[in-house]
């Protein structure tokens, strides 16, 4: 079947679709790390539904557009080469095809058509304060009472949920020996009463992230998700649906082509040439490190469409990458540092930060430290790694 | 028992201005809005005013204590371990240093004259030319806009150190006409400000100095920034490992703190060499700039580690700490910013390269041992 | 189970010299003497070239297999992975195809004309001007000295790539008037020579090419054996790692094997992801070379992976190996210095860093995925 | 009392001497980093024994110059400073203070007077094959027969075995519970029937060390230093008197010095500026590091005077200066290696390796991957540190 797609002219529909139709106002945000907010978001994926690829992992009979792995990692490579905004939503890479896998046809008539609209927004409630990788130790409660789960408890690291309608969110509905068991999958609109979503203040003065506060919160347990007790295998076949979630390099190419220019720019003229050829030098050694994780991809991608397993290749891109985009920031800091550090400002939301070409990087730099920490820190991936590479 | 760093002064003086540093970040931390924030800085701006730090090193006969370098060391080492968010290295020491002699001084010491201090190099918009004193109609004029300039709350004065056919050292008041000023707060929680020169006519009066003594004296005044700084530094770096290790010690993942993961602890050993090196760096220049030759380069040498060893062991400590590293919720984490944003003040590690390069005066640092 | 790298090609004939490069390093490392060493080199030529390893490119015509680039790869990958001491990139790739359409090919491909490249930036002795072709008496002369050069055992030819008015690809006969060759034995146990040329005087029938075509063909050859070489260096380093993961889970200390040491298992971890970022780019590299449009930029981001990977690669397995990692005992560290060799062969990283950043030619290189 | 030690003038007093009486020929070898064998070492610590500096660290009585331990620093950074043989020799700095605290007045007439002039050469035999690090796991015996040991046993890693006369050598005179207990010090003449000497071959290519068998070698007990049983006491006893060991960073300046010379020579011209620059902007890098590191060195001195403890010292300037040492070692061979490391020969002793001025460089990057794995690895100083550090 998939010797009859022609990728190349696929890739050029997309970047063609994508030049035309997304909006300039939008690119440039993406263009300068700006913030991505739901309303940078929302707007070009009305747009991609409208055109039919509101969601481009989903089955079709859902109003996905099937197409196939490759085509995905294509996609999201165009979005990025193309100053496109990700299509990172969590109710379209997370949600939609869990609801689609384990919801009954009531729930997928009734969530699915506003995640692909882009109407209705998510947020995931998985880790709470205290638990770090370890999901499973987690303590919110749901309680059964006739139709309705009474939940209590405390979300942390949660993306958008101030800007969010609703979260999915993995609670305890009963305590269970084995740690895994016991777990739920509820959707809780984020309006009910007893929720409060206080802003995490992060170390580059972006608000990100929210500890989400849940008091007697009434769900109805229409709003659940496949079997009571069976939360922890929905959210097993998220992480493993996301395997090839770093196959795609086309995002940090990007920020190194734009750190290129950044330091051609601000270290232009014979005075600062030393200075600029170090950091040349550095982009160069970073740059072979991008290479070699997009030829890491692209065995990835092959393998899923052979279906083949992908064995320790998505640790290995991501120990890599994440290095290597922290390596990016850091040049791009030591480019323009002295001048902008000092005016990249602190409070978020007290009147604009400073608008300078090039301060998107001190705010890069600090951000780029969650990399080696988020979706399994470094020490974590090398722990995976080193038990297959020793077998003990 | 709890492991503490070895510090790099110690003292009565140091142990004052650590315990007002903690209180004042407890409560710093504690208020959320900008606008509160501002005002808790100008609270303890007349906090340190009181306590007489700007005057530490200033004359008696200027309102001073008549103190040294060691007591403006024991300060910043103090005021660093709490990283408070007060320009003390301007402060405390460059600004009594550059204005020795003058006036305002008295001022200067209580604290009632809050000078920025606009050294040559300090960052320019990108659209203007750079600040220029020029020759208009028979008068000096001063005209161009430096951006990101660490200052006291509301300053009263800048002290610009002006590149022109004949350089200047001018004390201008805030209020002078031409004159504007925007202030922010840095990442670090310290105020900036950007500062507007308007075709400002020059009063004779501003003139600190003149001629080829004032390329000499800001090169002095950018050195001992640049050595407070780092002691500042040292002292922030040493109470990072120690808040480091503490939470390490106090969190358990997967069953086990977080402390006995070996690559967690070599991780930490090697934060704490580089924490004994810029210690022993610093503590040499130090030691040079306390003799009767002061080095520059043993300066340039100690800055030039802590650019390398502070933004290294920062990022480490954000590491160990996983996602609580990435906000503002714990001190040590405030504590990484301030040694990130510390590179930038008083010559960054390209700055302190190059000419340490240029001056190709590496054998005579030997000197200094 | 025992852990096994992904390969970067295998098949029968990446197999055969495997085991071909297996046997070979078991019997030179069982030799302590230099001629006994010698000797054992030349033998091992002398069976490659009866399994035709040097004809594996040349057209059938011309006495050779008529194989192609995937060929020479699971040569050099065999060899590769056993650290053969013989010059493989060289005299299976570089030189067939330097000397394509020469009637000394069918010599070449039995291994009886063995043929030393001498590339152009071919180091010199300190004392000589280099390697000069000039008008001497109506004749064309070559002088100078180049030493370090690879070479087979008892080097027939040198392949001259020489610089002049008019470059000029000349093949010498190593008993030519005025040729003198030194041959040793390098660190990672391949043999190199030091030649002298005396006031040679150029024979026309050595004259194998001349003019612009011959920098084409010089700079094309490099780069196939850059390629080659990076093959060869990703099948030893997945060699080495497999080795360093059986060392360390055999041995013990304090009472506990060393596999189960979080900081040294931390290390492989990273020593694995070296390997498979080079194994990738090298794999990207190959695959563009055996595209209708070959890439030099994609080679030469291999070879600059290679240099950075293979010596942090070996440097990391030293430590692992703690007092055996600095003896020659193990096959592992003769690995070790097989990478760290291999820097130096067909461009270092600076001559690759270099051509990349001045043919900003980095844009262009996304055409290869 | 050294108070009135004026150490200026010490130290001007001692490099005076190093230069007007050490020979050229020497000194040429040891700035070249040839190989320092007894043939270069001897004449020069007959020299120094002539002149009354025949052992820096041993008490007056004994022929020693009784020296302060800041007066001992200053002696070897001068020979460091002055291309002098480091007076590194096994009988003189380890087992001569052994000798003089618990040997008979027998043995010390007998043994210091050779070690001191320099006639007798000592080598050391603690390490065994398959012990890394754990000393007390030895397994070498000696077995008592009337006044004589029969060792049986075999030493591994024994530096200058191969030219020594004497080797010093902890064996098991009996089977203790307790590993630490049941082991001797025994000075074995290196001329007995049963002794087989072999070299290690090493990645540098030189001949270091050797592996030492011995098949029932018969021993006088006479030559037992101290009480059988208590040589895990002495070995510690040298441990400890050799804790300032790191102190003296002018060996590690000096390289330093000469890579920085050797870059300005290698790298000379505008071709080769871009090349220059960077490896320079990494010397001044580790030159910070060596001046952080002479600054505590300076303080474990400081320490010692006082009698203080030293604490993290030790392994704090070991861990750093033992990296820096191989960083300076990279960068030399990143600008001698493309010319002089194909050169570099790896048969040692056939016939002369090339002598080109530099590519002693090469042969200093291999040997100094040592300097993080000898004298307690990288990974044990770290265990060390973080061991103070977590107080577990």
């Amino acid at each position: 079947m998939d010797a009859a797609i022609d990728y190349q002219a696929f890739r050029a529909e997309i970047r063609d679709f994508a030049l035309a139709h997304c909006p300039p106002d939008i690119r440039a945000v993406v263009a300068s790390y700006r913030k991505l907010s739901r309303k940078v978001w929302y707007p070009w994926q009305r747009i991609l539904f409208e055109h039919g690829w509101g969601a481009p992992s989903w089955p079709k009979e859902f109003g996905g557009t099937g197409w196939d792995p490759r085509q995905r990692v294509i996609f999201d490579e165009v979005m990025a080469e193309c100053d496109c905004p990700p299509q990172y939503h969590h109710g379209l890479r997370h949600l939609g095809p869990v609801i689609i896998e384990f919801g009954t046809p009531e729930q997928q008539k009734r969530f699915l058509p506003g995640i692909l609209n882009g109407e209705d927004w998510w947020c995931q409630g998985y880790s709470e304060p205290g638990a770090g990788s370890d999901l499973a130790s987690l303590r919110t409660t749901a309680r059964r009472e006739d139709d309705h789960y009474m939940v209590d408890g405390q979300k942390t690291w949660t993306s958008h949920a101030h800007e969010s309608d609703w979260m999915y969110t993995l609670v305890r509905t009963s305590k269970e020996p084995k740690k895994q068991q016991g777990i739920s999958l509820l959707l809780i609109p984020l309006n009910l009463p007893g929720i409060t979503i206080r802003p995490i203040r992060t170390i580059d003065g972006w608000h990100h992230v929210n500890e989400v506060f849940l008091d007697g919160v009434r769900v109805p347990a229409a709003n659940r998700i496949g079997e009571e007790g069976q939360g922890w295998t929905y959210g097993k076949f998220l992480l493993e649906r996301e395997r090839l979630g770093g196959a795609n390099i086309a995002p940090h190419r990007k920020a190194l082509e734009r750190v290129r220019e950044l330091v051609a720019t601000e270290l232009a003229g014979e005075g600062r040439r030393a200075e600029r050829e170090l950091l040349q030098h550095r982009l160069l050694l970073a740059e072979s490190e991008l290479l070699a994780a997009s030829e890491l991809g692209r065995e990835s991608v092959e393998a899923v469409m052979q279906g083949n397993a992908l064995g320790m290749l998505p640790s290995v891109i991501k120990l890599g990458t994440s290095v290597t985009m922290q390596t990016i920031s850091q040049i791009a800091l030591d480019a323009v540092g002295e001048r902008l550090a000092p005016r990249f400002r602190r409070v978020d939301g007290a009147g604009p930060n400073a608008e300078e070409p090039g301060i998107e990087w001190v705010q890069n730099y600090m951000y780029a430290r969650v990399r080696t920490i988020y979706g399994g820190s470094s020490e974590v991936q090398k722990n995976v790694i080193a038990k297959q590479l020793f077998g003990i | 028992m709890t492991f503490a760093t070895t510090l790099i002064v110690s003292g009565e003086t140091f142990e004052m201005a650590y315990r007002f540093g903690q209180v004042a970040e407890r409560e710093l931390a504690g208020i959320a809005d900008a606008a509160g924030q501002a005002a808790c800085i100008e609270r303890l701006w007349n906090g340190i005013g009181e306590l007489g730090w700007m005057g530490t090193a200033i004359p008696e006969e200027a309102g001073g204590a008549g103190g040294d370098l060691a007591d403006l060391a024991a300060i910043a080492s103090g005021a660093g371990r709490a990283g408070l968010a007060l320009p003390v290295a301007s402060s405390c020491g460059v600004v009594p240093a550059l204005l020795a002699g003058n006036p305002v001084l008295p001022d200067v010491a209580t604290g009632a004259a809050r000078v920025a201090v606009i050294l040559p190099g300090a960052a320019q918009d990108e659209d203007t030319g750079g600040l220029r004193i020029r020759l208009l109609n028979d008068g000096l004029t001063l005209d161009g806009v430096v951006v990101g300039v660490e200052t006291p709350p509301n300053p009263t004065h800048a002290l610009v150190a002006a590149e022109g056919a004949e350089p200047m050292l001018l004390l201008i008041p805030a209020s002078s006409p031409g004159v504007q000023t925007e202030l922010y707060q840095r990442i670090d929680g310290r105020l900036a400000a950007d500062w507007h020169f308007s075709l400002v006519t020059v009063d004779s009066g501003w003139i600190v100095a003149r001629g080829p003594e004032v390329p000499e004296r800001t090169a002095a005044a950018r050195d001992l920034g640049a050595l407070l700084t780092c002691i500042e530094c040292v002292s922030a770096m040493g109470a990072l490992i120690e808040q480091t290790i503490q939470y390490l010690l106090n969190r358990e993942q997967f069953g086990a703190p977080l402390a006995t993961y070996q690559a967690l602890r070599h991780r930490v050993a090697d934060m704490y060499v580089e924490y004994e090196n810029l210690r022993g760096i610093t503590a040499r220049a130090l030691r040079a700039a306390q003799s009767g030759e002061p080095s520059w380069q043993a300066i340039a040498f100690a800055k030039l580690r802590l650019g390398e060893a502070g933004r290294a062991v920062a990022e480490s400590a954000i590491q160990c700490h996983g996602g609580m590293g990435m906000t503002e919720e714990l001190p040590a984490i405030r504590l990484c910013k301030r040694l990130m944003m510390a590179e930038f003040e008083f010559g960054n590690r390209v700055f302190q390269a190059a000419r340490l390069l240029a001056a190709d005066g590496r054998t005579s640092t030997a000197a200094a041992d």
